[in-house]
């Protein structure tokens, strides 16, 4: 409600900002070190595109792919051989010039599932490494497992580990240069304590406007709050409301709004008692009064869910799907008609991060007024993904478990690892043929409309099956000063700053 | 051959009146203290919320109000409320309950194997007490807290590991000051009488020396209860503990405590203001008792 | 050393000083009406046994009672001033010129973390002398109480010097500046017997050399004896009887001085002439108040008149004074027991109960051994005492113990029960063997588990030793605990309710519980106060007539040993000095040791006067002289020979056994050598 | 000397051990919880986790004999660095604690003593009794909302911005210096009362008093001599208790130090960090009591000197 708020990701207030200088962000410590090919954290991410680029780029308001280090790209047919024309003359920080070599390796590594990369999630029956290939020093040749129609989404921005290294790189020791082909050249960086970057003058972009970038980490966020209302940093990036609201009132911030695909999934087990019953499951999520949880939650930065991965900002959504509401009085019929009246105890497993443990004693409170008692297993991160595989995981084993999704450019992750057969983060443990197959049609369809028919049959199964209860998407939120504008943030964590400065 | 009266007393009425009256007059003492009128009333209260707290506050402690989240004090939330719009005030009363519980037991269960630690080291010495005494010297080489966090780090955070944790990292402390009393006594004539009449050593260290090192295990339980909440209440505030939402002061400052710098303070002052009198409470007990026992 | 020859004002004028200690909210009365002057140069003699008052009296004499401690009435002059119109800094000024004060245990009374020269400098600095002189002055000061290298010890911290040379610091501190009253309360109490003796020399001789008027304060009435010209007796915070010593001990007009001096076992006493006489029942608890006279309910003169009135202190005559109404009659006070021995003692059979050869135990201790007992043959026939006298260390308990098998005794000591093998430990000996041992320790209070009443305290014993259950303990045990005359009302009553004599029987009636051969008394006697100290005289040697029982007695009062024992044994560092009859251990000739003890003895009979005195300290077992043990102190040494020869236990008379190098007519011959002067100290 | 060195082995022992019960996988800790297990299996192996515990503690003690704190699984780097930082960090707050209270502390426990049972006794005693008790979270929020929220006069980040001058951090330790202050404090405070009221009833002050000697130099020369020697050497041992403190602390403010470092690795299962962490606290604690106890016998001189000859 406040002015301040402005809902574009790039906060253009009015005057164009100043080239020179330093800007200071707030970041989160990077949980691991950063290993483009193992990074899965925020932190983590952040770093890698400060000097990493991608071959496309995600635009984080109009969700459309954007030329970066690749001009343009075509696909064949069914969209099963993908062809990218790369830009020319892409010099990476070393003094190297770019070619298709450096492209593919880059890509072979990252999808090679012997070296673990965090990018298998995507490229796991998508790509392997025999499939990448270079006609031509410009031209790089995708041939996947399976037909994708948003292919260039997959391998764009939002695929985060996918920056483009030269050929050879030792991913372990990255670190040490951040070799890239960015707008900002590594100075220093110090594990825990923060990083900073000077402009890099032979960037392809043009110009680059802050002299410096001066990443301080934080273990938590009230620390970068604190530090942005002291006037120690300019911007912090990603933040969630709670603890931050005094920065959310106030007109002397800038909040960085991106809607997004990031949502929370509340699976049950289908194949065991008493979620078998797809009623229990259905009553399960008729006891949520959506619009509450969003208001206390997020505010308004939060949409509403549908018990689907179809985010409203995917272009796919079939909106006319009708939305789930609270409704007690059917939920209770559900129940007695499942047999299960007199109601049931259950556990439930998550984690602590972000607003989680706030949504986890909601959903406990709202299965209590139909009966069922649920007992929460608030675990650390760590205990609760536990191995990642089925039987060695309070995320994959639990009854019932509620697990974090980041924002992704397209549903196509969220389709398949935690809801088809062989997904392997498939935590309800629902197998459906027809699901299995509508989502193969999905993935292959190459015009909006088919895929848009396609979201609305799964849209509608999955509101009838209920193997998730996915309550809400909510906002990737960052903060600046008042007076920096020209930052690009998505709601995945990453920050663009070659635009950046103060007004 | 009996040209010797008996020793007779004039006095012995007054010596007559029995062991009773010896504990009688040390609790008249202690009700006598100030200190620990004060403390009592202040533990009595907490005893009484932590068995009825439930039911007793305003409202249910589990029961939200999304519509008034973070609410400040007022006439229908003394306390305000919280960032689920739970009243802060019932959820204070209700949360004496766990932490008075896991510190009791965890209290009970250090005191009887630290009595037994100190009775066996103090009274066998030799290589049994070399050895556990570097072994006990080890674990208290590290704080309490991260003692209990490595231990609890490996077996994973409930109320029950916490219990034992906090209970056996006590076992070693109370069994210092127990073997330093026992050492004290065991050189006392009486146990060399006990052995002179063929006593063994489980006899003699349970029934000829605890008796005599009551006083100093029932300090040690009063002080340590009360460092058993500070524990408690800070491995709770680290989130090593009780499991959400129950209603517990620890956890709910450790989950509100971000909020502060937003200006919802009553989240977290009413329960840090809870722990404060609670253990305030205890420890000014435990100082009366002390000042009684130890004369 | 006329008092009376000295004008001036008195140097302590104490006028019905009354002090209360504040406990659990009330005033509980523990002096009441004391007055007394002490002349300058004079000494006067505060005596009674504890409890009575004796250090509140001082205390509130330097104004330092404890923080619960207020005088309530009456005032206190000292050299013409009283106390209660001085102010702060006049008071100050009182204590660094007028008074000072030495008090029991000279390690606690002195810094632990100052060096010597700087406490005892200080005491001139107050005085306002610089600090330089005020050094100088110090060491002066050590020098006259006759310490042999002041200077070193002015260098030295507390903690390095014996009791007796801490003693004298204080003694040093305390006449520094010549105070015109010296208040010692109990000074020599816990110092060995021959110690104790130096430090009495040495305050006798200094007083001499300075004309300062004594305050001594003692429950040793031989001491006060030795010490004092005046001597007031205090009994339950209130000045009995007062008059010049020799006087009161010779011709006591209080029932309770009476009594107190017919306890105790005077020189030359043996328990076959009689019982002692005793005080019966107690000293009232603190701050009961009575109407009458405080003594009325023990005392054997009562009369109805002595309830109802108390008495004030009567003039009697030559400056004496007796709280009495019948002080005329007092020494008529009936006995408590009859002297009378109701049968003969049984005839002692002539065979060996406990026999020990070689006996010896080494300590090892913080990386040194120490000798604690070397080369100990003893003897011990059914029904007879054994009396073990020595010095502190001399290692008279580890002889005990040993026996006892509480320690276990180096290789080579064998010991024989009635003919059979004694092992070392009590785990490996017989139950018969361990029941016939047992042992009546020194502090009634350590030896008594204050948890247990006394019924399970004695009941424990009979099951566990004597083997009895049920009806037949529960016979036994009253049995039991009549016969050492323990009314059975205090069966279920626990220790701390006990006073120290019915503690001590308690004790004694456990050690009976298993009918035993041999008990082991160490110190029976010494944690208690006369009058109780006589009852249970009496009642060892009661149970001593009754079951035959062996004693093996230690004390290191002189008196008391000679009562009960038949033989003695003397030790030094471990080693046996002499052994032999009572009677020829303590009248010469006998060994140079055994004379030193005997003579350090204040005795209050008087007469007799200092012999011989021991030079230094007793050396440390862990490194025990060589040749004699007794050389390096010994009065009369008679060359190389004793530094370098250990000299045999020669039996020189049958049954009496010497070890010294000087031959037995020459040893009486000296001995019997009227008193040569010896210098005190060294 | 040697006990400490014996307590520091079996305090490896049991760190080890605790760290190799810790249920979780290196190779998983290190890959995350989505990588592929064959890829954990080979990492593990190329750690040298699946080895037996034996040999892994050998090469472990090894390691550390040589200074090598092992790598870090999350960080996948050296973690000498990160412990010496850390602890560096952690230094510079317990010196700000410490350098607020011992003082103050020791003053007020004196002064407590000298007005024994007199009301400001009484109120010295609750204030310790009160600060003693009271844990540091508790404290802390207490002093938050105080001085961070309602009053605004200090700042709730430890952390002060890079570069900032001596006076800046020393100003931004100040709050969480507080909470690990006042258990300190109540500790210290009380001691110093024990020892000086012990030390005021003791005969050795008598004699000083009857001496003559003005009050002012009884309770310098004499009583504090002897009652603060004792106090001096606890604080050292107190060492310990402030590293409790600081795990709290530290999270509560956001400070980068030891305590910290050991919460987040127990909580994300980077052991060899842990075990890390944890071994320096212990090293720490041991060489303060060493400290303490050479310095109480220096002090001492029943000690310094033995006994008589
Ligand atoms: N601080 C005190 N508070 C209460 N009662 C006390 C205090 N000090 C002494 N008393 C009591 O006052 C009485 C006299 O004690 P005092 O120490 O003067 O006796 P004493 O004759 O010196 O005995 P002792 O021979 O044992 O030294 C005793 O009954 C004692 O219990
Ligand atoms: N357990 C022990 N360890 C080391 N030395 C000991 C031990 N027990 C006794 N000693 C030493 O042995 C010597 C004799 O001690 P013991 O107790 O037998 O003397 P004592 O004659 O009974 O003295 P006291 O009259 O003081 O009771 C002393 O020097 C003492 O220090
Ligand atoms: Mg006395
Ligand atoms: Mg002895």
């Amino acid at each position: 409600n406040s002015s301040s708020s402005s809902s574009s990701s790039s906060s253009t207030a009015g005057s164009a900002p100043k080239a020179g200088g330093t800007l200071r962000i707030a970041g989160v410590v990077p949980a691991a070190a950063i290993n483009p090919l193992t990074v899965a954290d925020e932190g983590g991410l952040t770093m890698l595109c400060q000097t990493g680029e991608f071959l496309v780029f995600d635009d984080p308001t109009t969700f459309l792919v954007k030329p970066m280090l690749a001009t343009s790209w075509k696909a064949n047919g069914d969209g099963s051989v993908w062809t990218f024309t790369l830009r020319p003359n892409v010099k990476f920080s070393n003094g190297q010039t770019m070619t298709s070599k450096d492209v593919v390796y880059s890509f072979k590594q990252q999808s090679d599932p012997k070296n673990a990369s965090n990018a298998l999630s995507v490229f796991t029956g998508l790509l392997t490494p025999s499939g990448v290939s270079a006609p031509d020093d410009h031209t790089v040749e995708f041939k996947l497992e399976a037909p994708t129609g948003n292919f260039p989404w997959l391998i764009s921005s939002d695929n985060y580990n996918m920056i483009i290294v030269p050929d050879g790189t030792d991913f372990s020791t990255w670190e040490k240069t951040f070799i890239g082909t960015g707008p900002f050249i590594l100075t220093k960086y110090t594990a825990k304590v923060g990083a900073t970057f000077h402009k890099n003058p032979n960037w392809w972009g043009g110009q680059v406007l802050p002299d410096t970038l001066q990443h301080i980490f934080y273990p938590t966020q009230q620390p970068q709050i604190l530090a942005l209302q002291s006037g120690s940093v300019d911007i912090v990036n990603l933040i969630v409301l709670q603890g931050a609201q005094a920065i959310f009132n106030n007109p002397d911030y800038n909040i960085l709004v991106n809607h997004s695909s990031q949502h929370r999934q509340l699976s049950m087990r289908c194949d065991k008692a008493p979620f078998t019953d797809k009623r229990v499951r259905q009553a399960m999520a008729l006891t949520l009064n959506r619009p509450e949880i969003i208001k206390a939650l997020f505010q308004q930065y939060g949409q509403l869910g549908n018990d689907s991965p179809f985010a409203p900002i995917f272009p796919s959504t079939d909106k006319s799907v009708p939305q789930r509401h609270e409704d007690i009085a059917m939920a209770k019929q559900l129940m007695s008609d499942a047999g299960q009246s007199g109601g049931f105890s259950t556990d439930l497993y998550t984690e602590v991060y972000q607003e989680i443990p706030q949504y986890a004693q909601i959903i406990k409170q709202a299965g209590a007024q139909i009966g069922i008692n649920i007992n929460l297993h608030v675990e650390s991160q760590t205990a609760y993904y536990g191995k990642a595989t089925y039987g060695n995981s309070d995320w994959l084993d639990g009854a019932m478990s509620l697990v974090d999704y980041g924002h992704r450019g397209v549903p196509n992750v969220f389709l398949n690892a935690p809801l088809t057969s062989a997904g392997t983060w498939n935590a309800a443990h629902f197998k459906n043929p027809t699901y299995d197959s509508l989502y193969k049609q999905y993935v292959a369809a190459v015009d909006l409309s088919t895929q848009r028919q396609l979201a609305g049959k799964i849209q509608r199964l999955l509101l009838d099956e209920t193997p998730l209860i996915i309550a809400y998407f909510f906002d990737g939120l960052s903060a600046t000063k008042k007076a920096v504008s020209g930052a690009v943030t998505t709601a995945m964590g990453q920050i663009f700053l070659s635009g950046a400065g103060t007004v | 051959m009996n040209a010797l009266p008996a020793a007779e007393a004039p006095a012995a009425g007054a010596i007559d009146a029995g062991a009773g009256q010896a504990r009688r007059e040390l609790l008249r003492e202690l009700l006598h203290s100030k200190t620990f009128a004060v403390g009592g009333v202040i533990v009595a209260f907490w005893c009484f919320c932590a068995i009825f707290g439930y039911h007793i506050g305003p409202y249910g402690p589990f029961d939200q109000d999304l519509n008034s989240v973070n609410a400040a004090p007022s006439s229908a939330h003394w306390f305000g409320t919280d960032q689920l719009g739970r009243d802060v005030f019932s959820r204070v009363i209700a949360g004496a309950r766990t932490v008075l519980v896991v510190s009791l037991v965890a209290t009970l269960l250090g005191t009887v194997l630290g009595t037994i630690l100190g009775l066996v080291t103090g009274y066998l010495r030799g290589w049994v007490d070399e050895t556990i005494s570097r072994f006990i010297d080890a674990v208290l080489s590290l704080p309490l807290i991260v003692t209990a966090i490595l231990v609890i780090a490996a077996l994973g955070p409930s109320n029950v590991t916490l219990t034992i944790t906090i209970g056996l990292i006590f076992a070693p402390l109370i069994g210092r000051t127990v073997r330093t009393a026992v050492i004290q006594e065991r050189e006392l004539d009486y146990v060399t009488a006990a052995r002179l009449r063929g006593e063994n050593g489980v006899y003699i260290m349970f029934a000829e020396l605890l008796p005599n090192v009551m006083a100093p295990v029932m300090v040690e339980f009063t002080v340590r209860l009360g460092y058993a909440i500070f524990t408690a209440a800070t491995l709770s505030f680290l989130n090593f503990g009780i499991q959400l939402p129950t209603p517990d002061w620890g956890l709910d400052i450790s989950q509100n405590f971000s909020e502060i710098t937003a200006g919802y303070w009553w989240e977290v002052l009413f329960p840090a203001a809870a722990i404060a009198t609670l253990v305030i409470g205890i420890n000014l007990v435990a100082d009366a008792v002390e000042g009684v026992l130890d004369r | 050393m006329s008092a009376e020859a000295v004008p001036a004002p008195d140097a302590l004028d104490v006028r019905d000083l009354d002090i209360a200690y504040r406990v659990r909210g009330s005033d509980r009365s523990a002096v009441r009406g004391v007055s007394f002057r002490i002349g300058r140069g004079e000494s006067f003699g505060l005596v009674g046994e504890s409890g009575c008052g004796k250090s509140t009296v001082a205390l509130a004499l330097v104004d330092y009672l404890p923080r619960n401690g207020r005088v309530t009435g009456g005032s206190v002059v000292i050299d013409g001033r009283d106390l209660r119109s001085l102010s702060k800094g006049e008071l100050r000024r009182l204590r660094s010129r007028t008074v000072s004060m030495v008090y029991q245990d000279p390690s606690r009374a002195l810094n632990p973390s100052l060096r010597i020269g700087r406490q005892v400098a200080e005491v001139f600095e107050v005085a306002g002398l610089a600090r330089a002189e005020a050094v100088d002055r110090a060491e002066q000061a050590l020098a006259r109480v006759r310490i042999s290298d002041p200077g070193g010890v002015m260098g030295r911290y507390p903690h390095q010097l014996s009791g007796g040379m801490q003693q004298r610091v204080v003694i040093a501190m305390a006449l520094a500046v010549e105070p015109a009253l010296l208040i010692l309360d109990e000074p020599t109490t816990g110092l060995d017997a021959t110690v104790e003796a130096e430090v009495l020399d040495l305050v006798a001789a200094l007083r001499e050399e300075i004309s300062t008027s004594l305050l001594f304060i003692s429950h040793n009435l031989g001491v006060i004896a030795k010490m004092c010209d005046r001597v007031g007796v205090l009994y339950a915070g209130e000045l009995v009887e007062e008059g010049r010593a020799r006087e009161v001990f010779d011709d006591p007009r209080h029932p309770y001085t009476v009594g107190l001096l017919r306890c105790i076992p005077r020189r030359g006493r043996l328990k076959d002439a009689g019982w002692l006489d005793t005080i019966p029942g107690f000293l009232p608890s603190p701050g009961t108040q009575s109407a009458g006279c405080v003594f009325a309910d023990r005392c054997g003169l009562v009369e109805d008149r002595c309830l109802a009135e108390h008495p004030p202190l009567y003039p009697i005559g030559g400056g004496r004074g007796s709280r009495c109404h019948f002080h005329e009659r007092a020494a008529s006070l009936p006995r408590a027991i009859p002297r009378d021995l109701a049968e003969p003692a049984p005839a002692e059979p002539g065979a060996t109960l406990l026999e020990a050869r070689n006996l010896g135990k080494t300590f090892s201790f913080g990386g040194s051994d120490v000798h604690a007992l070397s080369g100990v043959d003893l003897e011990l026939r059914p029904g007879e005492t054994l009396g073990l006298v020595g010095e502190s260390g001399s290692g008279k308990t580890t002889l005990a113990r040993l026996l006892l098998g509480i320690v276990e005794p180096d290789e080579g000591s064998a010991m024989e029960l009635d003919g059979e093998l004694l092992a070392g430990t009590t785990q490996r000996r017989s139950t018969d063997q361990v029941k016939s041992i047992q042992i009546v320790f020194q502090n009634p209070d350590s030896a008594l588990n204050r948890r247990h009443s006394v019924r399970r305290l004695i009941g424990r014993s009979l099951s566990k030793l004597a083997g009895l259950r049920g009806q037949a303990l529960r016979d036994r045990l009253l049995e039991l605990t009549r016969s050492v005359r323990l009314a059975d009302r205090y069966l279920e009553v626990r220790p701390v309710q006990l006073s120290g004599g019915l503690k001590q029987r308690v004790a004694i009636a456990r050690a009976f519980a298993g009918n035993p051969r041999l008990v082991v008394c160490d110190e029976p006697t010494s944690a208690l106060d006369v009058s109780v100290q006589a009852a249970i005289l009496n009642l060892l040697y009661e149970l001593q007539r009754k079951e035959g029982v062996a004693y093996l007695f230690i004390s290191h009062d002189l008196g008391v040993v000679r009562y009960l024992s038949d033989r003695i044994c003397v030790l030094y560092l471990g080693r046996v000095m002499e052994l032999g009859p009572a009677a020829s251990v303590f009248s010469p000739p006998h060994h140079p040791y055994t004379e030193a003890l005997l003579s350090a003895v204040p005795s209050l009979d008087g007469g007799e006067s200092d012999r011989i005195r021991l030079d230094g300290e007793i050396p440390s077992p862990a490194d025990p002289p060589s040749g004699c043990v007794f050389h390096t102190r010994c009065p009369r040494k008679i060359g190389a020979i004793c530094e370098t020869t250990e000299p045999p236990l020669d039996e020189s008379e049958p049954g009496h056994a010497i070890r010294c190098h000087i031959p037995l007519e020459e040893l009486r011959r000296l001995q019997a050598e009227p008193t040569r002067s010896v210098p005190v100290g060294d | 000397m040697g006990l400490a060195l014996i307590t520091l082995w079996i305090l490896s022992v049991i760190v080890f051990l605790a760290g190799q019960l810790l249920p979780g996988d290196p190779g998983r800790a290190i890959l995350g919880p989505l990588a592929e297990q064959r890829a954990v299996t080979t990492l593990d192996h190329q750690l040298g986790v699946d080895k037996p515990l034996i040999t892994q503690y050998w090469n472990w003690l090894t390691g550390i004999l040589h200074g090598d704190l092992g790598t870090s699984y999350t960080y996948q780097q050296p973690i000498r660095p990160f412990i010496t930082t850390a602890l560096w960090n952690s230094l510079k707050l317990a010196a700000v604690a410490f350098l607020m209270c011992v003082p103050l502390a020791i003053l007020a426990g004196v002064l407590a003593a000298l007005n024994v049972g007199s009301w400001k006794d009484r109120s010295i005693s609750v204030v310790g009794l009160s600060a003693l008790a009271l844990p540091e979270f508790v404290s802390g929020v207490f002093l938050a909302i105080i001085f961070g929220i309602w009053l605004n006069v200090l700042p709730l980040d430890a952390t002060p911005p890079p570069g900032a001058s001596p006076a800046t951090v020393v100003y931004h330790l100040i709050l969480p210096a507080i909470p690990l202050t006042l258990v300190l404090f109540g500790y210290i405070m009380r001691m110093a009362r024990a020892g000086t009221v012990a030390a005021l009833e003791a005969d050795y002050t008598r004699t000083a008093v009857l001496k003559g000697l003005p009050r002012s130099t009884v309770v310098r020369r004499h009583v504090l001599r002897n009652s603060l020697l004792p106090t001096i050497t606890v604080v050292a041992t107190q060492v310990g208790y402030l590293i409790g403190g600081l795990v709290v602390v530290e999270n509560m403010f956001h400070y980068q130090g030891i305590g910290a470092l050991v919460f987040t690795a127990a909580n994300s299962k980077d052991f060899p960090m842990l075990e890390a962490g944890v071994l320096t606290i212990g090293v720490v604690y041991l060489l303060a009591t060493l400290v303490a106890d050479i310095s109480y016998t220096l002090l001492n001189p029943r000690l310094r000197l033995g006994g008589a000859e």
